[in-house]
């Protein structure tokens, strides 16, 4: 169990391709149940069509899920890289838009939130309150919703306009096309361990 | 702008120094609003007197919040609450200073929307409303530790609640 | 090669090409009711992929085969396997009795005989309603065994409705059977021999608006989509449901959506019939494609512009309203008939 | 009420029903509709929220079901609380203003205004009639924008999504003059202690007036889609009963209240910035069900309209913040000009406003109810507390009353009718 040994150390890329073998971190290409990847082709073509089916999750914790709303109104309208399927259950999204500040009492259900994506999954954090704290600065606000889950891309602003938004994720369809994600090469299930054996509770 | 009080406010003021006389600590005014300090003890009697008063007819509790004066040492916290009365249309501020642990008897009896304020009161300064159905912390996450809306208690850092943030770029 | 051999050799052909063609039907249909969706709300709905958008659905595809398999830890594992193919069989199997051009007769196809439909089965409409029946244990049953408090009230609602409004769809349906006098589809289409106003859809006003209602609740959409009902349940009984095997619901939910078009419309509008006889020269199966494009686009136009009903409000229409409306309908009709002859 | 007229259904059933009903026939009907089970013990609890489709942000409600009839709801706030009020009390009374529009980020400005108007009563701030123009307009366009987004959710609530983007389509405008008039769509941070922190910009005028003239017709669309639909009435109609006794004990304000009969709004009641001096109704409706509600923010929005239009008309000219060098900003054209501007914005920037001792309470009607706002001042820069006593606080606070004995799906058109905003109630 090389890898999990430091939980802050980020392991090198040896260690990460024998950690996948074992389904150890997450990340990686597509597998077949006996454990065969697929040929890189294949998982090209369905990064494509997956990056025009990105569902996230219908979730929005404060102003910044206003103009996630916003962009999937008539003016702006996400349904045309087919993303306006928001899906209220996370069970069918692929990804989360981190849409405001996280506190600490949230905080647990966001990770789980994000754990109960199935994977391939990619998270933006939509605004100054999710990347930083913003001016929250205060007792009960996690300061950047990085420091729970993986995150793939960042959008400031506060909250940020719909264009904006929109650059997040087509920057997010990129990086779905090139099957890459922020928990490449992680330890399965990263936030649960920093939540449960980080210290103090959370 | 300190123009006095509007004629309904010196009915409401003459009408609780009628029957409470002496024992209203004070009365202040500041920008037209009228601030009536009672005791602890009096509390209850004097809200009560309020939301039941032809006169007075109190009906709608507009927000019950606690305070903390760190430097009136002998009763550093204090309960506001501010009424309105929708047959009236005037509003009133009831205060009453309190020391460090003592209770106050739950208002949630007559107005049912004291409810949410007094366990805000309570997990923010630790003042006990004495009889409330349900005081638990409501805004903080239920194992929080302190009372963080205390002068003492720092605005920063994860001092009550417990999520570590310091593994930013980590996992 | 002697005619059984024949028959054989189209029957592995029906058999195959029908359920690929419904499927390419059915991820137009998605794609379509994503854009319908986009037009009734001033927006353009799907775009990029594919002139149009067209394509989108494909995508859709790509994405939820290579999802990951989520299986809740304290579900109930084999039937929660089992409820996607529970939904999404039964739906396929009503497809072999609908007719879909003419049967029987000369030989029309290289001088042999070729039936516009897969199995001449000679109770078809029951057939269909035995598997509409079926549907609903794909959903109560998905619904259960998630072991989630949203699946179960979903399952328990879908399951509900579509038992009540299934019997306002039997009883309706009923009255069609009375006036072609045989339960096989097949025959029901060819009592509609004639031009548009010699089908059913005059003499059967009622029953076919009774039936078309209770087909909305039988395909679980707007105003009736109590069962999904994403305000109110996150997603019903698909709550727990992840990648393909969500996807199998949702694909069968619009394969159900093709099938009950096609069903409505050999019941009421005539099936693979020409509106005027003087068209008879077009073939069958594209005028039953046109009018499933029609009844689509209908469930899709009610679907995008009506809000949803509460529960209770949706079980006493059922029982109130559509069920005597049904059988009054099939008293009439058959009153009539016996007059009649 | 004159003003009723035009709210009466054009569905004969919806005339029937808008006669006024008393306290008692309310209590009854309210007595009628809610079912009254006892728990029998088979209760399913499901927990609905912080993360569902209609918790508006993360409301969390533990339900006590029988069947599909609610028999308790415990709600559970808490999960935006970022401790706005301690910030407050390490800002300035400028730094502070910032901080306010994020409390109901849904109408920004009209907390800044709470703001404002309490801290200017608190100091002797005397606005000057252009920046109250400025600011009751801003204001009621912001009223605008919030009651459009509601309605786009609470339909979409009841089920259909088509309304959502209809109506975020007309809240774009609203929010186009927004960014024309403040630079932000949402989070305006716009009031200023004696003003407002911007003049109108060239062409505002027209470009507003166009779409208030524009925006009464979608309004009547809407109303007619409302209005026509069976089944929207079917749900809406005698469901969610609150009355006005009720609305008192809870602290119900604003669109409820007004729609349980009680014709108070504070823009009339407590008159501040420049609504003596506009006419408009308060919009009143009696049968304080979620039907009702709809028909006063309906009406609402069309007074609104009514209040830009005379606000524009009305436009006086003169300066938009009060010259109050102890208290308020200078005009930011003038601080790259004058010296005197110059000192008083370093020295209100570094060193804020000289407040007096005291302690104050003001109200103002925000989009969604009464929202207070309490400063206790020890004198200096920064208030000794502040307390924003929010509508949605006590609105969240009365989902109890408001739903046990509902169905569910009564609930999300209830919760849906109240309009609650989690930013506003966490604080």
């Amino acid at each position: 169990m090389g890898v999990m040994d430091d939980p802050l150390r980020r392991p090198s890329d040896a260690e990460v391709g024998a950690a996948l073998q074992q389904n150890e971190v997450m990340g990686g290409p597509v597998r077949l149940p006996g454990g065969i990847a697929l040929p890189v082709q294949i998982e090209r073509v369905l990064g494509f069509g997956r990056s025009f089916s990105f569902w996230p999750l219908l979730f929005g914790l404060a102003c910044c899920a206003i103009e996630m709303m916003a962009l999937g109104g008539s003016r702006f309208d996400m349904a045309r890289f087919g993303m306006e399927a928001m899906r209220a259950s996370p069970r069918q999204a692929d990804g989360m838009i981190v849409a405001g500040w996280c506190t600490i009492k949230m905080a647990p259900r966001v990770v789980r939130l994000y754990e109960q994506i199935p994977d391939p999954k990619w998270v933006l954090a939509m605004g100054s309150c999710a990347v930083s704290g913003n001016v929250w600065d205060t007792y009960h606000v996690v300061q950047g919703i990085d420091s729970l889950i993986p995150v793939d891309v960042y959008v400031p602003g506060c909250p940020p306009r719909p264009e904006a938004l929109w650059q997040g994720l087509e920057m997010i369809r990129d990086r779905v096309k090139q099957s890459r994600h922020a928990y490449d090469g992680l330890r399965r299930i990263p936030a649960r361990e920093v939540l449960l054996h980080g210290e103090p509770r959370p | 702008m300190n123009e006095g009080l509007d004629t309904s406010l010196t009915v409401v003021l003459a009408k609780l120094e009628k029957r409470f006389g002496g024992r209203l600590r004070k009365q202040t005014e500041c920008c037209g609003d009228l601030t009536i300090t009672v005791e602890p003890e009096d509390w209850m009697r004097v809200l009560s007197f309020c939301r039941s008063a032809r006169e007075l007819a109190f009906d709608q509790l507009d927000c019950l919040l606690g305070d903390h004066l760190p430097e009136r040492t002998g009763a550093p916290f204090e309960v506001v609450v501010h009424l309105l009365s929708h047959t009236h249309g005037h509003r009133l501020r009831v205060t009453t200073p309190l020391a460090e642990g003592q209770d106050l008897p739950t208002i949630t009896g007559l107005w049912p929307s004291a409810g949410f304020d007094e366990r805000e009161a309570w997990e923010m300064y630790g003042i006990v409303f004495a009889g409330h159905p349900d005081l638990r912390r409501l805004l903080t996450t239920e194992d929080f530790e302190g009372f963080p809306m205390r002068k003492d208690f720092p605005l920063r850092g994860t001092v009550g609640g417990r999520i570590r943030t310091d593994l930013r770029g980590k996992i | 090669m002697s005619d059984p051999v024949a028959q054989l050799i189209f029957l592995i052909i029906k058999a195959i090409v029908m359920p690929v063609l419904i499927i390419l039907i059915v991820a137009f249909a998605i794609f379509f009711e994503r854009k319908f969706a986009g037009f009734f709300a001033g927006r353009v709905g799907p775009t990029y992929l594919g002139p149009w958008g067209s394509l989108q659905s494909f995508g859709d595809i790509f994405k939820l085969i290579s999802k990951e398999d989520l299986i809740p830890a304290k579900s109930d594992k084999p039937v929660f396997k089992l409820a996607p193919y529970i939904a999404f069989v039964p739906v396929f199997l009503v497809m072999a009795v609908i007719p879909f051009g003419p049967v029987g007769g000369e030989a029309n196809l290289f001088g042999y005989r070729f039936d516009y439909v897969i199995a001449s089965f000679d109770a078809g409409l029951v057939l269909f309603l035995a598997m509409g029946a079926m549907a609903v244990y794909g959903v109560v049953l998905g619904g259960w065994s998630s072991n989630s408090n949203y699946s179960l009230l979903g399952g328990l609602r879908a399951g509900a409705q579509m038992i009540s409004y299934e019997l306002a769809m039997g009883f309706s349906a009923a009255g069609v059977m009375l006036m072609a006098g045989s339960m096989s589809l097949i025959d029901i289409v060819d009592g509609q021999a004639g031009n548009f106003w010699d089908w059913y859809w005059i003499p059967q006003i009622v029953g076919g608006l009774v039936f078309f209602v209770a087909s909305i609740a039988e395909l679980n959409r707007t105003p009736f989509d109590l069962a999904e009902a994403e305000q109110e349940l996150v997603a019903g009984h698909l709550t727990e449901y992840s990648g393909m095997r969500w996807g199998m619901f949702y694909f069968a939910e619009y394969v159900n959506l093709v099938v009950v078009s096609m069903i409505v419309s050999t019941l009421y509008l005539g099936g693979w019939r020409a509106p005027l006889e003087v068209l008879d020269f077009i073939p069958g199966p594209i005028w039953l494609f046109l009018k499933i494009c029609f009844l689509i686009f209908v469930y899709m136009w009610v679907r995008w512009t009506i809000i949803r009903y509460r529960y209770n409000q949706l079980m006493s229409i059922g029982w109130k309203v559509l069920l005597p409306l049904s059988i009054a309908n099939l008293l009439v009709t058959a009153v009539v008939i016996s007059a009649v002859n | 009420m004159s003003g009723t007229q035009d709210t009466q259904g054009l569905v004969p059933a919806a005339q029937a029903l808008s006669r006024r009903p008393s306290l008692e026939e309310l209590r009854e009907r309210k007595d009628r509709t809610r079912r009254h089970l006892e728990p029998t013990g088979d209760v399913m609890t499901i927990s609905m929220g912080p993360q569902h489709p209609s918790m508006h942000g993360v409301y969390r409600a533990v339900l006590d079901l029988d069947g599909e009839v609610i028999l308790a709801v415990r709600p559970e706030i808490g999960n935006l609380h970022r401790g706005v009020e301690k910030l407050c009390e390490h800002r300035t009374y400028h730094q502070i203003i910032p901080l306010t529009d994020r409390l109901d980020y849904i109408s920004g400005f009209a907390m800044n205004h709470g703001f404002c108007e309490a801290a200017e009563k608190l100091m002797g701030v005397e606005v000057p009639a252009r920046g109250r123009y400025i600011r009751t307009m801003t204001h009621e366009l912001c009223r605008i924008s919030n009651h459009i987004l509601w309605l786009g959710t609470s339909i979409m609530d009841l089920g259909t999504q088509t309304f959502f983007t209809i109506c975020f389509r007309d809240r774009e405008y609203v929010l186009d003059l927004f960014e024309m008039l403040t630079g932000a769509r949402m989070t305006h941070s716009f009031a200023r202690i004696g003003g407002v922190a911007k003049d109108l910009p060239d062409g505002f005028d027209h470009r507003c007036r166009k779409v208030i003239d524009f925006l009464p017709k979608r309004l009547a669309e809407y109303e007619r889609i409302i209005k026509q639909n069976r089944i929207f009435l079917k749900r809406a109609k005698n469901v969610g009963i609150f009355t006005s006794e009720d609305c008192h004990a809870w602290r119900v304000t604003g669109p409820t209240l007004r729609a349980a009969g009680i014709a108070r709004d504070l823009r009339k009641d407590e008159p501040y910035a420049a609504y003596p001096e506009v006419e408009f109704d308060v919009a009143v409706e009696y049968n304080a069900d979620v039907y009702d509600r709809f028909l006063v923010r309906m009406k609402e929005m069309r007074e609104s309209c009514k209040i830009i239009r005379q606000c524009l008309d009305k436009m006086p000219p003169g300066p938009f913040l009060a010259p109050d060098a102890a208290h308020s900003l200078p005009m930011k054209k003038n601080v790259l000009r004058d010296s005197a501007a110059m000192i008083q914005d370093f020295y209100q920037v570094f060193r804020g406003p000289q407040v007096p001792r005291g302690s104050v309470y003001r109200c103002v009607e925000a989009p969604k109810g009464e929202m207070g706002v309490y400063i206790r001042s020890e004198g200096g820069a920064k208030p000794a507390r502040v307390r924003f006593s929010t509508p949605s606080f006590y609105h969240g606070q009365a989902v109890p009353a408001l739903v046990e004995g509902e169905m569910v799906a009564d609930m999300i058109a209830i919760f849906a009718s109240v309009d609650v905003v989690l930013g506003d109630c966490d604080r």
